[in-house]
């Protein structure tokens, strides 16, 4: 008796052979050697900006317990160079791209998202609303619903493709933005981006990240995480992909029970080079266990006792 | 460049902060360069999370077997001292470019100090197989630390060596050594690994000799496969200021590109 | 040449003859047959609630990547018995007392602020504003600014003793509720309480926690309690205690380094029963190496560079 | 009460699913009674964080050793299985108390599902040396998970074995040896442990019986040590419900009090 496993999953009119894609800034073209990139469920290269940009100052990374904090500063060859080399660089690869972009306003989101829309490659946008509004005290547009609401809605006007909100963890409520987000018009939710975080050597004193803060990221916050799926996922339609701490096929698990349609594997890829992949056979191989034909039908299946 | 897991022949204290480590890589199936390294999963836990990386310090193609020479720094490196012979370690790699290194030269400099000698001894071994004669300038905090000077010299390197303990490592005391080797060799090429001062100082010598030389660097990294940009520096290119990856443009540079910060 | 080292630090007027204590509900008299509690700079029973409670289902308590989540839901015997038997019990010991506050109004707040002050054995009292206000949809007392300020001015008024609020790291910017418990009179801060986490058992899919969610401490996430240490401390003159995750000295002085003047030890205590004296060897280890006479030296001297 | 870094003078393999590990107890210097339990740190890392509870399987005064039965479930007791002989494990206790055995019973009944045999089998070998008989029933998924009926065996209990893979460990069946038991000797407490439905069963028989009856109760802990209040479990007593904590009232409470969920 043999049963086959159907992993599809849908973000918006966005369809997905498979739930499992990597996230943006832990993936990139030099994991061609090591993962063919046919048999994720799509590919998200590192935030774009609209020109290019240095970074911070290095130690970019440090090392926690069952994490890291990491602080690039996305660093970008600019837009220009992305639709001259990165995008056509993908389209050899039959998995759907989705851009993740990060700007430092509202207009120059609506700006990007509009020219990288345009694409044929590109089959959805990733909003960073993580990256801090540069006409906002500094403080993220993820940070603020209003501000997200104006945010997704302007882009919602200069594109019909699927719109990502890539949400950040660092609110006192990630429901009202994702609501938000929602009512604004965007068509997937992901949570989240990184924690802010920040650690010290003691014996020089300095911080252990050169930009002082990053953002942690790794199994140490996958907790925190899933419980911000759970929570979206109680308040809002959308689906959602969850992002943070999954190293393993039933992390992924997790996170689809708590309300995730698909999940991104970020970290886990500098720890295990070929971790999507082991996730992917990890999850068919939990298909397979309790006889699960599709994937879907564990979408947001916690169970809670009355 | 794939993660595979190696049988571990040997791990042992070689002095009293290195440790050496020899496995087998007849499973690996690639061709390691001096100058590349592995990223190294220190142990099977998420603390120590990330894997570090380890230049290449010998290659022996006919045994097939690769060896480190690491000091023991923090919580990785400690835990790496933990693996038994027998057990495996799972090693990504080889990563990088290695150096550059021409049949015609007949003397280089090495100039290392600290762990940078494990990144040398292997380019000293290949200069060897080509009949590359080397002269190396070693400098450590101590005698003890300057163990792995045996290796170089096994492979027929003339070795200087300098230490804090001594009081003899101090730059314009390594820039008379340097001077001295020059006049007495025809030095077609200089290399340099493992300290910001004596970079600076080849640096200077080689712009004035108007010779080759190339620097490996570290920095911290987190894919070491040249997607996070973790691991950057800038080049001094002629279109000005250019951020490489450390781990996949280098970690070996021409010297003279590199801004030492 | 023998140097003395001075651990001791103030917090408001209350003297504490070093920075080591433990964190309430990670603590309690049971300890007393594993370590001396003369031994620690103040001793911090389990927060107390007006009735008695009951808390929440098991399982309690579950095991995450370097850190667990924890649900007890406050099971207290009321402040009766408090009064009656647990502050009497630490009379015999020259550690001074802080006592920690839960209560479901800001007017509950104050009347047992007022009451527990009273008490010539409490040194202190530290405000669990973590818990939720049931006034207020639930929503913690502690992740709004106003209702902060309110809260604390409120108890200011029944009692000189140092009140120190101990915040919950579940908000956008814990710098503002710093400044409003500042502002309301509050002689420290305690940064800060667990984050809202889950997990789920993706065999049986039900949550590791009876109670659903919980909240996750340990070594996870001291990285973002040390960056929150560190934001406060920039905007904030009031006397910070770090807490969440300090397992070694190390990792109390990277406390102090950021901006704490004190710290306190949970999750710890249960993998090391004698963690905090541990500590404090590993502290005066430190102060020995480095030369630090005062341990006061160190406060805030993280090396920013320019 | 105290955390020690014990000896491991072995850790074995026994079953299947299940593991032994014998440690030397001499630098313990606690008494230690059956029903007790030992608080584990698996491994010295942070994750498995949490140290596990395992009750004491057998107590060897004179040898100075102390043994654990333990099921081979999740991270820890994974971890567990690969501390070697000779290497140490950083146990915590006695923790919680112990049962209640009178002297001048003469058969006491023991019930233990699973790895409740561990619990169970340290006050089978103290009634022995008190010269109270044990009659056992142990259930279990299969024979392989029955292979500590040897221990109890040798300490002279009599032992009926049910297992699902026989089909022969539903409550009823269950239930009918125990009355045969009964009818053939004059039980005069009875102990269960490892099983919701079996203490259910066991509960509603010595209440027809009039026998008093301890259970040892299972449930996650954080501190084990009393203070985070993790553990709870209610009590019907008198008054009402009362909640205490199963690491320091317990592990051990009187059968008939406890609210089985
Ligand atoms: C290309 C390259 C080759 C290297 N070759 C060798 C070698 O052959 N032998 C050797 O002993 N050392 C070598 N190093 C340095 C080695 O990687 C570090 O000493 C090691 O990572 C320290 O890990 P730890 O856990 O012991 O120390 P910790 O200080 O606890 O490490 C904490 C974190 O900082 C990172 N880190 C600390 N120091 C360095 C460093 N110097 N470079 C990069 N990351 C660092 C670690 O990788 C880890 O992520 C090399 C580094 C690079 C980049
Ligand atoms: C007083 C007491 C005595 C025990 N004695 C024994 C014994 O002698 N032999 C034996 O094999 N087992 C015993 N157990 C059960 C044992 O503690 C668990 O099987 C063990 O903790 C599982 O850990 P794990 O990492 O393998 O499993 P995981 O499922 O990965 O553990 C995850 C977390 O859940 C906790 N947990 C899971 N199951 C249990 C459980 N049944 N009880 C308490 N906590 C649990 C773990 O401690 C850990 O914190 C006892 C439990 C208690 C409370
Ligand atoms: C080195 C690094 C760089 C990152 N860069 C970006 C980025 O450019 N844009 C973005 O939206 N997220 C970025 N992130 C966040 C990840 O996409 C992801 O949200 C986060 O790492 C949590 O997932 P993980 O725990 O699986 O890594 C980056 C993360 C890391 C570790
Ligand atoms: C089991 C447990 C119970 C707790 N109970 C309380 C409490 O009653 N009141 C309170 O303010 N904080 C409580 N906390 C939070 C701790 O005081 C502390 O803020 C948190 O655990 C972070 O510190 P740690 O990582 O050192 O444990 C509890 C924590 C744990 C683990
Ligand atoms: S370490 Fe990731 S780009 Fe070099
Ligand atoms: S485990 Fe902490 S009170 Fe029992």
């Amino acid at each position: 008796m043999s049963v086959t496993f159907n992993l599809e999953v849908s973000i918006g009119k966005l369809r997905l052979k498979n739930p499992i894609m990597p996230a943006s800034g832990a993936f990139g073209e030099d994991m061609e050697e090591v993962i063919d990139f046919n048999r994720l469920g799509a590919v998200v290269p590192k935030s774009i900006t609209k020109y290019p940009r240095r970074g911070n100052a290095t130690p970019r990374v440090c090392e926690t317990p069952a994490g890291m904090i990491n602080s690039i500063g996305i660093q970008s060859k600019g837009l220009e160079y992305y639709l001259a080399k990165t995008l056509p660089y993908y389209t050899k690869y039959e998995t759907p791209l989705i851009s993740s972009i990060s700007a430092d306003s509202i207009d120059e989101f609506a700006e990007m998202a509009e020219i990288i829309a345009r694409e044929e490659v590109v089959k959805a946008l990733e909003l960073n609303i993580s990256c801090p509004n540069l006409k906002g005290n500094g403080v993220a547009f993820g940070m603020d619903a209003d501000i997200t609401h104006q945010l997704i809605r302007k882009v919602r006007t200069v594109t019909d493709k699927p719109i990502i909100a890539k949400l950040t963890p660092n609110v006192t409520r990630i429901q009202d933005i994702a609501i938000a987000a929602e009512e604004a018009g965007a068509d997937g939710l992901n949570v989240a981006n990184t924690i802010l975080a920040m650690a010290i050597d003691v014996h020089t004193r300095k911080p252990k990240i050169g930009n002082v803060m990053g953002g942690i990221s790794g199994p140490a916050i996958k907790p925190i995480i899933v419980r911000m799926i759970y929570q979206v996922h109680q308040v809002c339609k959308l689906p959602i992909i969850g992002c943070g701490g999954v190293m393993t096929g039933e992390d992924a698990i997790e996170m689809m029970l708590a309300g995730a349609t698909a999940v991104q594997v970020g970290t886990a890829n500098f720890i295990n080079p070929t971790a999507m992949l082991d996730i992917l056979e990890e999850i068919k191989a939990y298909m397979k266990t309790y006889q699960i034909q599709n994937i879907t039908d564990i979408i947001g299946q916690v169970k809670i006792d009355a | 460049m794939k993660a595979v897991r190696l049988q571990v022949i040997s791990n042992k204290q070689v002095s009293q902060r290195y440790w050496h480590m020899v496995v087998d890589s007849s499973l690996l199936g690639e061709t390691v360069m001096p100058g590349q390294f592995f990223h190294i999963r220190c142990a099977d836990e998420y603390y120590p999370f990330l894997r570090r990386p380890l230049s290449i310090y010998r290659i022996n193609k006919r045994e097939q077997t690769l060896e480190f020479l690491y000091l023991v720094k923090g919580l990785g490196t400690k835990r790496m001292t933990e693996i038994a012979p027998g057990a495996e370690v799972d090693v990504f790699g080889p990563l990088g470019k290695g150096f550059t290194l021409h049949d015609s030269w007949d003397t280089i400099l090495l100039l290392a100090r600290g762990v940078g000698i494990a990144t040398l001894a292997a380019l000293a071994q290949e200069a060897a197989e080509k009949g590359i004669r080397c002269v190396a300038v070693l400098s450590a905090r101590s005698r003890n630390d300057l163990l792995a000077t045996e290796t170089l010299q096994g492979f027929g390197a003339e070795v200087y060596k300098v230490t804090e303990e001594e009081g003899t490592s101090d730059v314009e005391h390594v820039r008379e050594i340097i001077h001295a080797i020059m006049a007495k060799n025809d030095i077609k090429a200089a290399y340099v690994c493992g300290s910001k001062r004596l970079s600076l100082l080849l640096k200077e010598i080689v712009r004035e000799k108007r010779i080759p030389a190339e620097i490996a660097l570290e920095e911290h990294m987190g894919c070491a496969m040249g997607v996070c940009f973790a691991c950057v520096c800038d080049l001094q290119e002629e279109e000005g200021l250019r951020t490489v990856r450390v781990c996949r443009e280098g970690p070996v540079f021409p010297l003279e590109k590199v801004v030492i910060p």
